[in-house]
């Protein structure tokens, strides 16, 4: 009798590590999840609140500001999406998606009940526990406020735990802003909020310019104790980010104090795929959430 | 009917467009790929309402959604009718190499003499035809299945999408993405000349696959080299002759050759 | 290490037990090119003489065999409008893989680093290297072989057995002890001192014979440093941007995913492709923007990727040096010219 | 009884291309009677102009793509003979499995698709697949079967990629070939089935002599190459197709015209089937027995029951050409080409009826004159002469509108004709 090879079974003979990072059985899996609330905020975003149906895999589940989700429709796509809401709530997701492409355009036309499968989370976060004691510049440009409004929600929700919280919101227009309902509560808590558009409707009675005037307000003339303790998280489109970056080190906040989120194309989340390298560097393992003097770093990041 | 109104994927109402066939210059070849899809063909047809279809049936409607438009366009007579189809459709497909880039008729084009060309065909008898005209050459074009013919997977799948609203995309990258991932041996390898590098992918590297060098019927890909195909052929000792037979076959890459063997040349 | 020795007919003998009840694929001659040299491919093989054991190098890696072009990742089945998920590995049993050449070996270890021992381990190629019996073999180095240069000349681990010739006989390394059980089947020997001696004769001479190099010395640093390089420009100039290269590579595992859903509307799919950095959409983004629009860009990104990147994540490179790529590049795009023009740059080429 | 009617098709619907119908009777008169085709003309023999022999196949398969296997044999062997290549027995056998199974995919095509609705009343087969799923699905399977066959040998169903000058470019697997046979031995039970739903049609009643022009079998049922033959007793060589042909143009239509011995003459299934009975197979001559179809019928509405019997035949054939195939060692796909000056001249037998491609080449191997006949443009006096006597004969009988007009279409239709193919 000749010899058989035996086969082997990765998965059953795998053990159960500590970290789901490291079990292979996680590669693949998804959570099957429920579309419980579909609202829209502009013609082209849209907020789904997204719940996990399992109970067991609702209590397990859990995220830090920054991270993201990849959410799947079947047979349409599968995306990352940041995740926009308190990492306090276990289970639970809220994204914000704007339409601009085939599971995006999808989506809005999905009912409430829609079962979508979702991996996840993935990426870093923000180190919102190092902020403690420290000040706090939340700036977003344009869809950037979806996932700042994450770490938006835990600074509200552990307020004493922060020194000045400034957020700093700038939109090409008034009806792009998003989350508006939200702008009285969040001033509410000792926030101070500043909101421009680079350009005006006839309903805008706010300041017209770039996000980087009223920044500059909010930095001038403060001392340097308060620079140095000052974290900044900044998000939104490239070209903002790097203009806002350089007003920020010019008033000296130090470069690893301060955060962005870089986007790039993904198809894994998981450092397999390669399609969101920047430079050589997985965006969906070592970033999205990069500081910025590691941005400064990485080839072709900006 | 009814229950195509109520049909959904996964709870997203489904659109069950009607849609009409019209042919113009060509040899039908593109039209006759859907008939040829015997296996899925009750599925495809659950998807539309087919209320135009010459070449299979004799009902004729001017109320559609979707114009699938084959072949070239070379007489008044189809400018006229073209610009009405396209007044009636809300989306007009150009489908094949014909109505896309003029296909194979456009190499008439290439005489610099046009009567020449009808009289070696008709003699003295007088004939209408002018010269061969793409499709988005006489009106506006929306979408576009390229091939020569069209694969009818690529047409059932735009009509899928279309039906349940999914994005459609063609790859913009060439024919050997797909030559390798069928694990082709290229036919460079063997002597043989290949449009593959330049030519959009999405036949499935039909051609190389099958061992025959790529003729580029879909036409170019996104961004190509075509400076370096034509390198590249003429040091694997293809003579200029075979290159631009090739280039210019389906005319697809009239608009990246030199200008002087650019359309109605 | 175990090792043996056996007479050159007992191979035949191996491999008629091996392929009794498995698997069984190797190199084969798949043609003949334009100058009449035979091309070799990896294939089932049913009879021993169909297999080539002084193969140079096949045209595709046996890559396929881990990472398939094309995978299902997973399947659904949609009824009314719930759907249930379905996902399976894609290998039902295991095969023998009989004649990998050192350099593909190392590939495989350079690959387990990142899909079976990094995060996230990858349970598609995990299933398929856990089943895979591999027969190593040794080689002669062609003119375009570099892989000396990159330290991928000998396999120490990564195989079951590798075997090299020795004229008359053959001296194999036996790694695992299912390779042990099956060489129990056929008439081994314990290698005498002339064996060793003569073992070391051959490897010398082996190393003799390539001609092929690449400096690597502190070349992560030096790419680091010409990163804005016209040089880059000059092969960009030349790159078809076909995605060959990456797609002979017996290391590029890039992928893109794609759902598709049938035309019945009762299941769909989500497959995997392996991709090219060199293609024109692998960095776009919804709404267009491409973050490597310039071919050179993304030709520069696939020597970043190999030659720095994995070497800051993984402490060596992602090339193994069969000089797969430059010898199907059509554009004659080869790593030890890239290379060689990148470090003595300044300028053009 | 109604004396006046009017007749206007434009175009004819279930035929490829463009072609349309008008009739004129005025008091139980015939005033007029035109068949005309408007299809817009490709000009391929002047495309071709210049070109490398390697692209006759390749563009000219393009002229039509109900039969460019067809068009791409015919092609083929013109250059071949040209050259002086004489294709292997394996070649042969391969080329003609080919050649039966794109007549086997065209003729169920027309008969099941395009021509069944006509006696079904219906405008398509699209409401068949509801009241007659049974049928239609026999119909796809026989088609799918076929289509399979011309995509594994031939490279592609339609515009096929392995057929080149010398040759394949790539053999077929022998498992392939085993599994072909298998399915072929099983539709021949759907073809009986057919067979006898269409022997419930009543097709009509009308005749008219006329001259039957198809290859000449010698040992066999012909289809690529070969002796030409008619009906009225003309016998020729492949060399002079065109004293066969005499095309000439008629005003009006973009396709030419052709004549031998009469004013027209027809080509096709029933024309072959007129020729070369006795080369059927038995299965073959059973099922034309059943349908009371002998040598010579003159109704050209049973060319459609013809081209079932030619189905039979290939199928029957097909399988033992395989079995052959099965039995052989394959030898290399393809032989070496040298061009050299001269003229190559081919004859197929293509669905539609006989087909002829003849081109000059000068010493490098390119194309100075191409020349291409195509079976309907053969067919058009033919049916041009049929439609005035049959309008004749139902002036006297003074129908209605309706009725003319359904049966001039159904006639036309019989034909089966490629109209962009007759304006290449
Ligand atoms: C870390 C991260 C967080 C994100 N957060 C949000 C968010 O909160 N809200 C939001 O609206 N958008 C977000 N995006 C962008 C979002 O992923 C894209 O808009 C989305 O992928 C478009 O998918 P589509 O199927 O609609 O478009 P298509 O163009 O059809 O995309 C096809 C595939 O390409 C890839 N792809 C295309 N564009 C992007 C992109 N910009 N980023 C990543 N992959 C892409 C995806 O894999 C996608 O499945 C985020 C992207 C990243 C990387
Ligand atoms: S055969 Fe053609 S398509 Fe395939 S790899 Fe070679 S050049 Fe590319
Ligand atoms: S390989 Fe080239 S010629 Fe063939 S179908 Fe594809 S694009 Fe057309
Ligand atoms: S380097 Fe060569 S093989 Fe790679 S994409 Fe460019 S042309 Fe193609």
């Amino acid at each position: 009798m000749n010899p058989e090879l035996r086969f082997t079974d990765v998965v059953a003979e795998a053990s159960r590590p500590q970290k789901r990072k490291d079990d292979i059985r996680n590669f693949e899996y998804s959570y099957r999840a429920e579309i419980t609330s579909i609202y829209p905020l502009t013609d082209k975003e849209t907020l789904y609140r997204i719940q996990i149906v399992d109970p067991e895999e609702r209590r397990r589940f859990s995220f830090v500001p920054g991270q993201f989700i990849m959410l799947e429709m079947p047979g349409i796509d599968e995306a990352p999406f940041s995740i926009s809401s308190s990492p306090s709530i276990r289970g639970e997701v809220e994204l914000c998606i704007r339409s601009v492409g085939n599971l995006t355009d999808f989506l809005p036309r999905v009912r409430r009940g829609t079962h979508v499968g979702i991996r996840g989370p993935f990426g870093t976060g923000f180190p919102m526990q190092q902020m403690h004691g420290q000040n706090v510049l939340l700036i977003a440009g344009g869809l950037g406020l979806v996932p700042l409004r994450s770490p938006i929600a835990y600074v509200l929700e552990n307020r004493s735990h922060f020194r000045d919280v400034n957020i700093v919101y700038g939109t090409k227009s008034p009806a792009q802003l998003l989350f508006t309902y939200q702008y009285e509560m969040w001033r509410k808590d000792d926030i101070n909020m500043d909101i421009i558009v680079e350009k005006a409707d006839p309903s805008w009675k706010g300041p017209v310019g770039l996000i980087t005037d009223p920044l500059k307000d909010i930095l001038s003339g403060r001392d340097a104790e308060f620079y140095y303790n000052t974290y900044a998280i900044v998000c939104g489109p490239p070209v903002m980010f790097k203009f806002v970056c350089n007003m920020l080190n010019e008033f000296h906040i130090p470069m690893q104090k301060m955060f962005v989120s870089l986007e790039r194309r993904m198809h894994c989340g998981m450092g397999k795929c390669c399609r969101c390298n920047v430079g050589s560097t997985y965006t969906c393992l070592t970033g999205p959430v990069f500081d910025y003097w590691t941005v400064m770093n990485l080839k072709e990041a900006i | 009917m009814a229950e195509s109104r109520t049909r959904t994927y996964l709870g997203v109402p489904m659109y069950r467009p009607r849609v009409a066939f019209f042919e113009f210059s060509s040899c039908e070849g593109c039209q006759l790929q859907i008939l040829n899809n015997e296996s899925t063909l009750l599925d495809f047809l659950s998807l539309v309402e087919v209320v135009n279809f010459r070449e299979a049936m004799t009902e004729q409607s001017e109320d559609y959604e979707i114009a699938f438009v084959e072949g070239s366009i070379t007489r008044d007579d189809e400018i006229k009718r073209l610009k009405r189809i396209r007044k009636n459709a809300k989306t007009l497909v150009a489908m094949g190499s014909c109505a896309c880039f003029g296909g194979v008729n456009q190499l008439k084009n290439r005489f610099r003499n046009p009567a020449g060309v009808k009289r070696e065909v008709y003699g003295a008898h007088p004939v209408d035809s002018g010269p061969v005209r793409a499709v988005e050459d006489v009106v506006g074009v929306d979408l576009r299945i390229y091939g020569c013919p069209v694969s009818k997977d690529e047409v059932e799948k735009m009509v899928l999408h279309i039906a349940i609203g999914k994005s459609i995309v063609v790859p913009k990258y060439p024919v050997c993405m797909e030559c390798k991932r069928n694990e082709n041996i290229c036919l460079f390898e063997f002597g043989e000349p290949c449009l593959g590098p330049v030519t959009r992918a999405g036949c499935d590297s039909w051609c190389p696959s099958n061992r025959a060098g790529c003729w580029g019927c879909r036409g170019p890909a996104e961004d190509v080299n075509l400076r370096q195909m034509i390198r590249i052929m003429e040091e694997h000792g293809f003579s200029e002759e075979t290159i631009t037979d090739r280039l210019e076959c389906f005319g697809g890459f009239l608009s990246l050759m030199k200008p002087e063997r650019g359309k109605g040349g | 290490m175990i090792f043996r020795v056996f007479e050159k007919e007992e191979l035949r003998q191996l491999f008629d037990i091996l392929s009794d009840h498995n698997r069984v694929v190797g190199p084969v001659e798949a043609g003949r090119d334009r100058n009449g040299r035979p091309v070799y491919a990896f294939s089932d093989v049913r009879e021993f003489n169909d297999i080539r054991l002084n193969h140079t190098v096949t045209k595709l890696p046996a890559k396929r065999y881990f990472l398939p072009f094309k995978e299902d990742l997973a399947t659904f089945t949609i009824e009314k409008d719930n759907w249930h998920k379905s996902i399976a590995y894609n290998i039902e049993r295991p095969f023998v893989l009989f004649g990998l050449h050192p350099c593909d070996i190392n590939a495989l270890n350079k690959l387990d680093k990142v899909l079976l021992h990094s995060v996230y381990p990858m349970p598609y190629y995990a299933a398929k290297r856990k089943n895979m019996f591999i027969i190593g073999l040794d080689c002669v180095p062609q003119p375009y072989c570099f892989c000396r240069s990159m330290g991928a000349d000998t396999a120490l681990h990564g195989f079951d057995m590798f075997i090299t010739d020795l004229g008359s006989r053959y001296f194999v390394e036996i790694l695992t002890d299912t390779a042990y059980n099956f060489l129990r089947h056929i008439r081994t020997e314990e290698p005498g001192e002339e064996d060793h001696i003569l073992y070391m004769k051959v490897v010398a001479e082996r190393n003799e014979k390539f001609t092929a190099h690449v400096d690597t010395t502190d070349l992560a640093k030096i790419l680091d440093m010409e990163f804005q390089s016209d040089v880059w420009k000059y092969w960009g100039d030349r790159c078809l941007a076909c995605g060959t290269c990456a797609n002979v590579c017996p290391t590029c595992y890039c992928y893109g995913v794609e759902e598709t859903v049938e035309i019945n509307l009762k299941g769909a799919r989500k497959t995997k492709m392996l991709y090219s950095c060199n293609v024109i959409d692998f960095a776009e983004v919804a709404g267009g923007h491409n973050f490597r629009p310039e071919r050179h860009t993304r030709l520069k990104y696939r020597y970043y990727h190999k030659h720095r990147g994995f070497v800051e994540a993984f402490e060596e490179s992602l090339c193994v040096g069969c000089g797969r790529c430059g010898e199907s590049c059509l554009a004659d795009i080869t790593v030890p010219e890239v290379i060689a023009s990148v470090r003595g740059s300044g300028g053009n080429e | 009884m109604k004396k006046t009617c009017t007749v206007n098709i434009r175009p004819l619907t279930r035929v490829e291309g463009h072609g349309n119908i008008r009739i004129k009777i005025k008091n139980g008169k015939l005033q007029e009677a035109e068949w005309s085709v408007v299809e817009t003309p490709r000009f391929f023999e002047a495309i071709l102009r210049g070109k490398k022999w390697d692209n006759a196949p390749w563009i000219t398969g393009r002229i039509c793509g109900i039969c460019s296997i067809g068009h791409t044999l015919a092609s083929i062997r013109a250059v071949e003979n040209a050259f002086g290549i004489v294709p292997d027995e394996q070649t042969r056998k391969l080329r003609l499995l080919l050649k039966h199974m794109e007549t086997l995919q065209s003729h169920t095509l027309h008969l099941c698709f395009l021509v069944m609705p006509d006696f079904m009343n219906t405008g398509s087969v699209f409401p068949l697949i509801k009241s007659h799923g049974d049928v239609v699905l026999r119909a796809a399977k026989i088609k799918k079967l076929a289509n399979d066959v011309c995509d594994c040998i031939g490279g592609r169903r339609l515009h096929p990629t392995r057929t080149v000058v010398g040759g394949f470019t790539m053999l077929p697997e022998k498992r392939q070939l085993h599994e072909f046979s298998e399915r072929l031995k099983e539709i021949t039970e759907d073809l009986m089935i057919l067979s006898d739903l269409i022997r419930e049609f009543t097709l009509p009643d009308f005749e008219r002599e006329t001259e039957f022009v198809s290859l000449k079998g010698e040992n066999d049922y012909p289809f690529i190459g070969g002796d030409l033959v008619s009906s009225d007793g003309v016998h020729m060589k492949e060399q002079d197709y065109k004293k066969m042909t005499n095309e000439y143009i008629v005003k009006g239509s973009t396709s030419k015209w052709c004549r031998l011995s009469r004013g027209s003459f027809a080509v096709g299934a029933l024309a072959r089937l007129n020729n070369n009975f006795d080369f059927l197979n038995p299965a073959a001559r059973e099922v034309a027995a059943s349908f009371d179809l002998k040598p010579v019928n003159h109704n050209p509405f049973m060319n459609n029951i013809a081209q079932l019997v030619e189905c039979v035949h290939v199928v029957k054939e097909s399988v033992s050409l395989i079995d052959e195939l099965l039995d052989s060692e394959f030898g290399e796909p393809r032989q070496e080409v040298r061009p050299r000056k001269g003229v190559g001249i081919a004859a197929v037998e293509v669905p539609r009826g006989i087909l002829y491609h003849c081109y000059r080449f000068d010493d490098k191997g390119n194309i100075t004159k191409c020349d291409c006949v195509i079976p309907t443009g053969q067919n058009h006096a033919n049916i041009q002469h049929d439609l005035e006597a049959l309008a004749e004969e139902y002036a006297a009988k003074g129908k209605d509108d309706r009725e003319l007009e359904l049966l001039a279409a159904m006639l036309v239709r019989a034909y089966d004709p490629c109209i962009s193919c007759s304006v290449h």
